[in-house]
């Protein structure tokens, strides 16, 4: 029942939720969720297409790049009603901070080639940023990587990876064919069933024309896609807890125990009120988050990116614990989908600095300020 | 005192009022330790409002009031908090104001008014009885009816500074036939002068005498003291909120406690510790997304909306986190916190003990959480029985 | 075997057994990541324990058990779960056994007790149905007498390990007209190799298969499997757990998952952390706490006394705190919390997801713990109605 | 409801615990807070002279030194039973250590008449020892004392302080009479009304027969009587917590609203039954910390002494908290003694170790062995 509530003036956001409500009826979330279990994927190439045919894969790219050139606010519309029925492609952990990272590059034929790929669906473009151990070495055909990056999500299905690495040359972004020799791919199933691979150089050697962009810091190139990232994984997570509360507010108010439905046992009440209560707060804190950050990166949007992101996480996985106890026996099993929202909770709110780290990360901000 | 404040922005209206403050309130008044404090101890800011026509944000301008919107109101209530100006005695202006704005007839109107905003007569509110707090519905102080008066019998509890006002306004059950127990109440303004009337003052766990018990004995009171309809008060008196239900879950005390713990630890050297760092973090968190969930709230009225009754949350959140904050005070204040009166904290005291005491109330006053959420599970949630 | 492991001091029982199980119980079924093992899984160590005569704790030696006092039982299954043996389809042991012994005729005793000790009959429970889970008395799997047989239609869920059993041991409504729903209910022994009987498998939230759904149509059983009297069987049912209600809430589980916690913590240095410690100091010192809440009402046995209601405070403690350690495991975790398979800890694997989720279960089975706060209130406290 | 079970195989423990309920019912406990809170005092002297003649205040001392010479058990149950009632003297603040200071001492006169005048509730001997900012000088007629000692109960009442201090000679305990020349008491008011003082030496001189016991450390000086005062304080907090339980039962089956006693209302249950877990909680550490403690003080000891001081203070605090509120308006009042329970739970749940700073010591102490 809870929504992200955003000033919607010209109706385009109330447009936007209701076309993925309508997706999230064709691309059923727990059945996909599922299917990557199955089959140790990441991401679902039928329903992947259909969202680039939406313009989803692209939604924060630029016109000029191919992209839809939406904003904040739309992508959190769109995160929050994905997150709530579980359609769980990674739209926030992949799209976002390749887009932004493609965006914020300066202009190149590379950067032209995969944004117009990420925004067609034919080509999935996959960041990898995290724990790296790379060294960038030099040879006549231009760099070597040696070392790993490890939580990349999508690495499975990627056509191209999007590397944020640091050498003696200071920062830069790399793109590598997924293919390219010297490359491999280690995966290990992720709670919620979607693969997150680690990726591993071996005298993995990168034309230099693949270079899209150069900074002073691995920091100055991530600002900007880890801000948009977070806000837009707060927003999944957000849907994900409103999406777990509806579907227990419902369950209780069905299941008989003692003659009467367990909803309306007084204890059972409050525990609901207080899910409830941790989804609007979710909510909230979100809201806040788009607005500060469509007016600008600074201070603000960072602290209320951070807020948002641990509460959405918090959120959503301890709705996620609770819901998953008021289902009873049920919620055990493995064919209830409750139990697959916690566990996607569990997953995003891990994903990008979990709730702990994140508030320390605010406050050593705020006061340092 | 012809500024329309509705007319500017939010940012000229704030910067306005924040500068007429610190002009006008008093400084000894400012950050007072008591919650409560009687009309005396606060005269001189309670004029100062009045005389430069600030004193009743609400109200139309015809009766006096400043008129503002809901958003401009949010403003003169959040600047008031932040700036630390002292709580006045304010159920004639919040209270009964409005409700003879609405319901009084016009000679109730032209009487009580006037005296409100000049400080003639300071009103309390005689809702609570020893049987009735929570379950409000089931109260038996008794009116009858006799020629020209109402003769009035009964008790009120909890009845806040009735020791310091001349008047109350006062729930009356006129009809003890009534099926439904929500009928058959009235509301009258009864004068505390009266013969028959007695108040005891209570003390609370902070030592303070907040509130009162006040025993009705043979009280008459004129009958053109009745408000709107006989037998419909209970709709007049649950009326009277409105949008200013939002101010019950405001952050500003929260805010306020969290500050008092941000000195107390840096004083202490308690930021060089991560497992406070830690607990602090969850804390300053929660009043940052209570902030945003009171935005979303203000919003509504903004928009020219109405409060549901999920805004109740607001009430459970700020409650409980004002408790919270004031806990890890304790906490930190390790062997010291055994002692009932302040803490230095470099050159300023922390009122640690008496923030802890004080938090306890608020979660009980103004129904008690557990009441608010049986309301939420019905109305948001619509969970059955 | 002809110690009198009840004349042994306590020590000497503990240090007995523990020797024992370290010479026999085979290592790699030690710890295992499975918590509920088919028989076939674990058979060897079923026939080590068969043949020592060690398989059946509280039953008397004349049939085969050991005969331990409450106190000596207590012991045996705390080194059980300290030295990490695996937990063996046990129903035939822990349930049919006894209550056979109290109810059973003759002939059931001489024809069951022997073939469960053999391993040829592996036992399972059916209580709970689709819509009697923490309301069992609501259940309404009927059996119908018809000439030497009850004709059985229903269906049964959450039966543990069914698909690796061959006999249930099943409540059935045999009086629909019973006013107390508690009435009209009987125990019937039911071979699963009967027509008209099927079993599903129900995944659960770890992947593993503890459980089923047992469908029940036209199933006859002879009317010489009934235990105890007719329409009784709730008395049957209920009587069963005595003292082993202990164990529900034996603090096992937690410091099973405290050690792995603290294993993954040393690997991780997060004991470097104070931020960490504090949180870990509170959860050290609730299994700490348990641990001493667990001897107070062993106490009660060791004294010869027996359990009352209360002892169901232990079960609510020691879920929610496994959960809770579990839920720390993950927070050290940092971004590894999102894989489903173990974490690398030194030369270890932990487990951290795995003891997550199946964290979930102990606070929903065997009476969720809404459930047990419902019997405290009453029971312990008097609350009324 | 819940109470701590000891092994009583004599029956000793029960009739103890049936004279302090007598004892309670003629000193009634939230009058004597109450008046002590009036007066700015700190031992009501009537109440005082009582419990010295029923043998507690030397309850711990050896008969030799005409002490009851009993023991921990026995202190345990009289400390929960006078927690229980909130009768308020502080024998676990001041006699407790008191009598295991001097027990542990050396022989000599000074002892002999200071354990006598405690056991007899001649002489109030208040132990001093905590915060200490002492320099001990020597001049021709013995020692001079200079600086401060923070947070001594029972000080305004003193005859005589024990005094815990530590020079460039090592450690030892000193007897201060209370009326000595350059020494002052600061009081201010405790939470629950009694006064808690400061002691401070401006050149007070010392005679060197008041040296009663020297040791390497101070540590070791406090070791025993240490331990066995938290024990005592974790009684009485187990006490407090049954008390304020109790008490808010008894509120809750009495009180309607809505046309039902509110103990009948579900939350309302299963807070009470959170409330009475968290009693029971506190009852089995102590005993635990009972029963170790007896067997001796070593490392076991030690961690059940932690363990039970700080579970029972974190029960009697956060039932207080919890009764309070349960008790609605009339519990903020200062009418109610329910408000009593809960300030008398944070004065001694902060003494001598909070429960934050006991897990952290328990942790630290388990982990170095």
């Amino acid at each position: 029942m809870p929504r992200a509530i955003i000033d919607d003036a010209d109706g385009t956001l109330a447009l936007l939720r209701q076309s993925a409500t309508q997706f999230a009826a064709r691309h059923d979330g727990p059945s996909g969720l599922r299917s990557k279990r199955a089959q140790e994927s990441d991401i679902d190439r039928q329903t992947w297409t259909a969202m680039a045919e939406a313009g989803w894969t692209g939604l924060l790219l630029p016109e000029s790049l191919g992209g839809a050139g939406l904003g904040l606010g739309e992508q959190a519309v769109l995160s929050e009603a994905l997150g709530y029925a579980l359609v769980a492609e990674p739209l926030a952990l992949v799209c976002v901070p390749a887009a932004i990272l493609l965006a914020n590059a300066p202009p190149s034929p590379e950067r032209t080639r995969l944004a117009a790929g990420l925004a067609s669906g034919d080509r999935v473009v996959v960041p990898a940023w995290q724990d790296p151990t790379i060294t960038i070495g030099r040879d006549a055909a231009g760099l070597v990587l040696n070392g790993d990056l490890r939580f990349v999500d999508g690495a499975r299905s990627a056509t191209d990876f999007l590397l944020v690495v640091a050498g003696v040359e200071g920062a830069m972004l790399l793109s590598v064919p997924a293919d390219q020799p010297g490359l491999s791919v280690l995966s290990r199933p992720g709670v919620d069933g979607a693969a997150i691979s680690s990726l591993s150089f071996s005298a993995c050697r990168v034309a230099t024309d693949r270079v899209l962009d150069r900074r002073d810091s691995r920091e100055m190139l991530l600002r900007g896609p880890l801000l948009q990232a977070r806000l837009a994984l707060a927003a999944e997570l957000a849907g994900i807890a409103c999406g777990a509360l509806d579907r227990t507010v419902d369950y209780s108010k069905t299941r008989v125990q003692f003659g009467k439905p367990i909803a309306s046992f007084q204890a059972i009440q409050h525990r609901l009120v207080e899910m409830w209560m941790d989804a609007e707060l979710a909510c909230a804190a979100l809201v806040r988050a788009v607005e500060r950050l469509s007016a600008g990166d600074g201070q603000e949007a960072h602290l209320a990116v951070l807020a948002a992101k641990a509460r959405a996480g918090d959120a959503a996985v301890s709705i996620g614990r609770r819901a998953v106890h008021l289902h009873g026996a049920m919620g055990y099993t493995d064919e209830c989908a409750i139990g697959l929202y916690l566990k996607r909770a569990l997953n995003l709110s891990a994903a990008f600095g979990q709730p702990e780290s994140l508030r320390l990360e605010f406050v050593a901000r705020e006061r340092a300020a | 005192m012809a500024e329309d404040c509705n007319a500017l922005s939010d940012e000229a209206f704030r910067r306005l009022f924040r500068d007429w403050v610190q002009a006008n309130c008093p400084p000894h008044l400012r950050n007072m330790r008591k919650q409560r404090p009687l009309f005396g101890e606060v005269a001189d800011w309670y004029r100062a409002l009045a005389q430069k026509g600030w004193l009743a944000p609400t109200w139309p301008k015809e009766h006096g009031g400043m008129g503002l919107t809901p958003a401009k109101h949010i403003i003169y209530v959040e600047e008031w908090g932040r700036l630390g100006c002292p709580r006045i005695p304010d159920h004639g202006i919040g209270l009964v104001g409005p409700l003879l704005i609405q319901y009084g007839t016009p000679e109730q109107k032209a009487h009580y008014l006037p005296r409100i905003l000049s400080g003639e007569d300071v009103w309390c509110q005689g809702y609570s009885e020893p049987n009735a707090g929570s379950d409000l519905a089931s109260l038996r102080t008794a009116a009858v009816r006799e020629g020209d008066v109402f003769i009035v019998n009964g008790q009120k509890i909890w009845t806040t500074l009735a020791h310091g006002a001349n008047w109350m306004f006062v729930l009356v059950r006129t009809d003890r036939t009534a099926k439904v127990r929500q009928n058959g109440i009235s509301v009258l303004l009864l004068d505390l002068k009266s013969p028959g009337v007695r108040i005891r003052p209570i003390a609370n766990l902070r030592g303070e005498t907040d509130f009162c018990e006040v025993f009705l004995d043979d009280v008459r009171v004129p009958a053109e003291n009745l408000v709107g309809e006989l037998d419909r008060g209970w709709t007049v008196a649950k009326s009277v909120l409105g949008h200013e239900r939002i101010f019950l879950g405001a952050p500003t005390r929260p805010e306020y406690a969290l500050g008092r713990l941000e000195r107390l630890a840096e004083a202490r050297g308690a930021f060089a510790d991560r497992a406070f760092v830690s607990r602090y973090a969850r804390l300053r968190l929660d009043v940052y997304d209570l902030a945003s969930a009171f935005e979303r709230f203000a919003n509504v009225l903004r928009r020219g909306g109405e409060l549901g009754a999920d805004v109740s949350m607001l009430k459970i959140l700020a409650t409980e986190l004002y408790q919270r904050i004031t806990e890890e005070m304790l906490t930190i204040a390790g062997e010291e916190a055994r002692f009932a009166d302040d803490l230095e904290a470099g050159n300023e005291q922390i009122d640690a003990m008496n923030l802890f005491l004080d938090s306890r109330a608020p979660a009980i006053f103004g129904g008690a959480n557990e009441i608010q959420k049986n309301i939420l599970a019905k109305a948001v949630l619509g969970l059955p029985g």
